[in-house]
């Protein structure tokens, strides 16, 4: 097995409770969802580059081609611009594409018919037409691949009128949101995050949908918020294990979709704890972590007992070394040591 | 045409009354391309365009009124006053969408000819594209995936020399575009762009091969824009291109061309034509007054349709 | 005259004092920029679409070509993505490129470019490599050119490691900022405004630079800090007359520069007011404002008096419509509303 | 050839010991590409590719020391472990810049090259670029402009048939490779991949016409990698390509069809190939070695070189 694949199947997640539900994991529970939007929408489609190749990106288009035909889970050209204008007029005539990205650095290259183009039809078309479509691509973590295969771009998305941002953390949200993302009749993206996908989870069979545009409290908590999505919310969970070896008490909240935000999730929850972690797996300046921590200000002024503190990417390109990557990247330890320095601002490591 | 002709001359007349507060990019001078085509095409077929609006939108039979209010910024334009004179659209009539993103259109238009196909809808997609057009990499992109997939899509170029104030020379080498098109697989062929039969018939040849199967298909017709890039009147003194250079296409105005073949040919006479100028005279005065008379947006109207409503709702 | 152009002639700007030196418009001190590079740098040449053309990038580049030569001063293809790379590879290699945009929607075609080569090599390349490049665009606005061609990009690129962004207010700054930005050897952003392209400056003769990453304070004030670059300050020094007259006497902050951002300014005029808005040309989601917001109650909690405000383009796509425009944006009515509302939180329009 | 061969090999040998932190990408069966095309190049010429590095870093003249130490994520390596494999540079022999991004080194030569010819500094730039590459659409803009202004740039395309594990049909339609490129009024040849001197003789027609402003030249060079796209050993066995036509590939390895032709002509023997093999082996033995050795990067060096220095301080 090569290093990097040993390195994610090496993460050590909760184990699910079987007793509550079938437990499947995180890959199997994208390929259910695709699989039966695919069954039962017949204007789905999946595409992406290598979505029928034996990797089956990540696995989590294996089996589609074979089960819905060439037709409907298809190879792409290496043309990454060029094909999302394909899926974005394809779903402007009456399709639901759901195009797969490897990494969201691929993504960039489609940032002009992303951007200016699906994500504005609707309303330049006063309403008469809608863009159905879904653009997937899972972020990266201690692959080894730096600077240009790392990116995560939710922060360069997030001021985009006419998009919406999905991060599931759980396999039952990657399921659900998926499924959402599928249906809603919007521009979607679905960014997911390579380190949660052998976590396993009870998923129902079938159809179901996980709300965009709202939240989740995943752990309650009187002290303080640490508030995200995606992996950042893996290991928010793990910092308030950390946190209450140590009494303190932090509530965390899964932003998701980080667009549109849940603002009232994130206030409701400041308004108890008065004190506020942001925490994302993109870079800290701009982007979630900041709208976060401004919203706290703005919306939340009245509550906050202390700074609000983010923990991202410090504002440097991604390194390609492990040993760097080690320093780059944040755990658990350092949500925890934020939300520390916040609960006692005393404390002195 | 002559439609489009007198519509336009009629904005660009107005255009410095600053009424009409939208950028305008006039067809003056290159209606056979959009007429021959669209003449070519049925209702259901659709049609993609770029920033040059105005000449398809009509040939494809888009609403003169909605079409005037949208330029003069009334909530009852084509757009609704949110699209612009870049983007005018008709759904009704197949005027599907356009990009003011040069080569913005090209892969969408491939995208309507995708879902076409997915769906055997037996509907043809048309795109416009200009010669700057081709050197955007998502054209390349767009007829690569289109010969691959042998999708109904015509892309019609309409070389016209020259991307806003820069000449062809500057910008691409020596070569002849529709050639290059021909290495993607692609039925590629080029067609006098001012005379509107031609346009039309070869059109209808690459209709037919996209309806039957046969795929995309490049037309190349080189045209003339008898004014500047934007806005009203004509800027050659400016010094970029040649008066010289426009005169002498002048003398091969589709417009002419055509009457003079009609009425050679007996089609038309005189009188005819003076019925329709009375015609489109009439109708354009209608439209203007209708657009100038039409209820200005609301600040409501700002906050409709950034997202569409969740469908199971 | 068109009507757009009309408009931005329409524009009433404070009018300088001659005798404090030689006055001259925001565009002739852009030209006097590149004109003063391309005669003292060798390495230095601009390229973009239309540079040489009558209309000469709103005038920017006027008598550039005529002055320097075609192979220094050059029109480019209809190719952003790719002429973006040309100028990274020529600035890899010893050039100088000022790539100039029309429009900022245009750089969104070369993001991959931009973000994942550009803003990136340096650190890749362990230092060996140098980007020395500037990529200029100008901002619209009530040009009627809608949702395609009046974005403001700066908060996507905000979370960019590796590039830095510019975005001038005044001539004096054009001027002094691009030099600035060319003599840069990292990627370097100039976001122009349309809006302050007619506006009169002081302008000195020769090479002076304005340094990247300071900020300035354009009027100081007690109660309140209004913060922000480009034609936001504009409105933001407008904001502070109408509150002047009312009492509230608000510090006006220019940061000159969004990336890197001199945060200290902002802190120590916070430390001095206690209140802050946060403004910016582009979407108030995500990007400049939040991150403006984000440092205050991160790093400037202990001073904050009052929730922070932003005012910036509301999440909605740009409409082209003159009417629906104005509903659109902000001017200086709402900051100042804005300021109003922390100043005096009792307060009833 | 040779070298590069017997140095991938230990790597594929060594890497499943995850002592090499990086995603590989591995050359073998395509070494006369590189070696052929750098044989044509001088040392002050520049070299720039994707993410399969290996073959032309070490042809250009690489540090073979700097490439495993970068391997094997160490403060030393050729990038500072900032790069990574697919980001191997040695600007001291002209091995220049590389792209993970498909595509995104393409434009980057072109403006390499275009700075050569600003600074009129007799130098030739080289470009590697998959089969794959040829659909991003900023290959063909950067065709465009390299016609254009007729650049010192040689667009080397390996056609290797596979994108991953996508084969070239999935991708494009029917057509030659290297006929599109003509249309863009460049000189472009195909030439057989896996035939160093043939190789070599197309390059210096190439580098010839660059330097004597002859402009860019395409050369389409079919081969084959032997192994999968990524990590150690071969994936046919996945199913995606047929074993049987790796194993037709197999029969022309360039390294034997050249090994072949030496032996044959007399230029070398069998005595003359094992010294080859044994230096090859210390050197590989020794560079491993300092690879292991030397030190990783500590916290500091991750905030080196986010920005370049202000010169003027
Ligand atoms: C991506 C992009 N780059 C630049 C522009 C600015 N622009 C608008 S129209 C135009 C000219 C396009 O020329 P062509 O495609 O030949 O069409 P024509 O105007 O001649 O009909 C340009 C450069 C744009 N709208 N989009
Ligand atoms: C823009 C972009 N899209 C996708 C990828 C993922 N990817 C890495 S290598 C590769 C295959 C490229 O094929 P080709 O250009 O033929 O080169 P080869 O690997 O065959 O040498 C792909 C798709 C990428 N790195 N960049
Ligand atoms: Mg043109
Ligand atoms: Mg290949």
């Amino acid at each position: 097995m090569p290093w990097d694949e040993g390195l994610v199947n090496s993460l050590v997640y909760d184990r699910p409770d079987p007793r509550e539900g079938r437990v499947i994991s995180y890959v199997q529970a994208i390929n259910e969802a695709l699989a039966l939007a695919l069954e039962h929408e017949p204007d789905v489609f999946v595409l992406g580059q290598g979505v029928d190749d034996p990797s089956a990106m990540f696995g989590t288009t294996k089996g589609l081609q074979t089960r819905f035909g060439p037709a409907r889970v298809f190879d792409t050209p290496l043309s990454e611009e060029g094909m999302m204008g394909v899926s974005t007029g394809a779903a402007m005539n009456g399709m639901r594409p759901v195009f797969m990205h490897n990494r969201p650095d691929f993504v960039l290259l489609a940032f002009n018919q992303l951007v200016t183009h699906a994500a504005k039809f609707h309303f330049m078309d006063n309403g008469e037409t809608t863009v159905p479509m879904v653009v997937w691509a899972a972020i990266g973590r201690g692959w080894g691949s730096g600077a240009q295969h790392s990116q995560a771009i939710q922060g360069m998305l997030l001021g985009v009128p006419g998009l919406k941002i999905v991060m599931p953390s759980t396999p039952y949200d990657a399921k659900g949101l998926l499924l959402s993302a599928i249906l809603d009749d919007n521009p979607v993206c679905v960014f997911e995050h390579r380190w949660l996908m052998r976590k396993d989870g009870v998923v129902p069979e079938g159809i179901y949908r996980v709300p965009i545009g709202k939240g989740i409290c995943r752990r309650e908590g009187r002290d303080i918020t640490i508030v995200g999505a995606s992996h950042a919310i893996e290991l928010g969970l793990q910092a308030a294990k950390l946190l209450a070896d140590e009494g303190i008490d932090a509530e965390v909240i899964d932003l998701r979709t980080v667009k549109p935000m849940d603002e009232e999730i994130v206030l409701a929850s400041l308004r108890k704890t008065g004190r506020i972690v942001a925490v994302d797996t993109a870079w800290k300046k701009g982007g979630v972590c900041a709208e976060i921590g401004c919203l706290a200000a703005e919306k939340g002024y009245a509550s906050l007992k202390a700074p609000v503190a983010r923990v991202g990417l410090p504002d440097i390109p991604t390194p390609a070394g492990y040993t760097l990557e080690q320093f780059y990247y944040p755990g658990a330890d350092q949500i925890a040591e934020a939300a520390r320095r916040l609960v006692r601002p005393d404390h002195v490591i | 045409m002559l439609r489009i002709r007198r519509v336009e001359e009629e904005i660009e007349r107005r255009y410095n009354q600053d009424q009409m507060k939208t950028p305008i990019h006039l067809v003056i001078g290159q209606e056979a391309t959009a007429v021959g085509c669209c003449a070519a095409l049925r209702e259901s077929d659709l049609l993609y365009c770029s920033h040059r609006t105005h000449g398809v939108y009509l040939a494809k039979g888009g609403d003169l009124r909605a079409m005037l209010c949208e330029m003069h910024c009334r909530v009852n334009g084509c757009a609704g006053s949110r699209g612009g004179s870049m983007h005018l659209i008709d759904k009704r009539v197949g005027m599907a969408g356009t990009s003011a993103i040069v080569g913005g259109a090209v892969p969408i238009a491939v995208g309507a000819a995708l879902a076409a196909a997915m769906k055997a809808e037996g509907r043809v997609v048309a795109v416009f594209l200009g010669d700057a057009t081709v050197e955007e990499g998502v054209t390349s992109e767009s007829l690569n995936f289109a010969a691959l997939k042998r999708l109904p899509v015509i892309f019609f170029c309409e070389n016209n020399f020259y991307s806003v104030q820069s000449p062809l020379s500057t910008r691409q080498p020596a070569r002849v575009i529709h050639e290059w098109a021909a290495t993607y697989g692609i039925a590629a062929v080029a067609v006098d762009g001012v005379n509107v039969l031609a346009v039309q018939s070869a059109t209808a040849d690459a209709v037919e091969r996209a309806r039957t199967g046969g795929g995309p298909t490049f037309i190349e017709a080189p045209v003339y824009r008898f004014r500047a890039h934007g806005g009203a009147g004509d800027d050659s003194h400016t010094g970029y291109r040649d008066v010289a250079e426009r005169e002498a296409w002048e003398q091969v105005c589709p417009i002419r061309l055509f009457d003079e073949y009609l009425q050679d040919t007996g089609i038309l006479n005189a009188s005819a034509v003076e019925a329709m100028e009375q015609g489109i005279a009439a109708e354009i005065d209608d439209a203007f007054a209708f657009a100038l008379a039409s209820p200005d947006p609301t600040e409501e109207d700002l906050y409709r349709h950034v997202y569409a409503p969740d469908p199971t709702r």
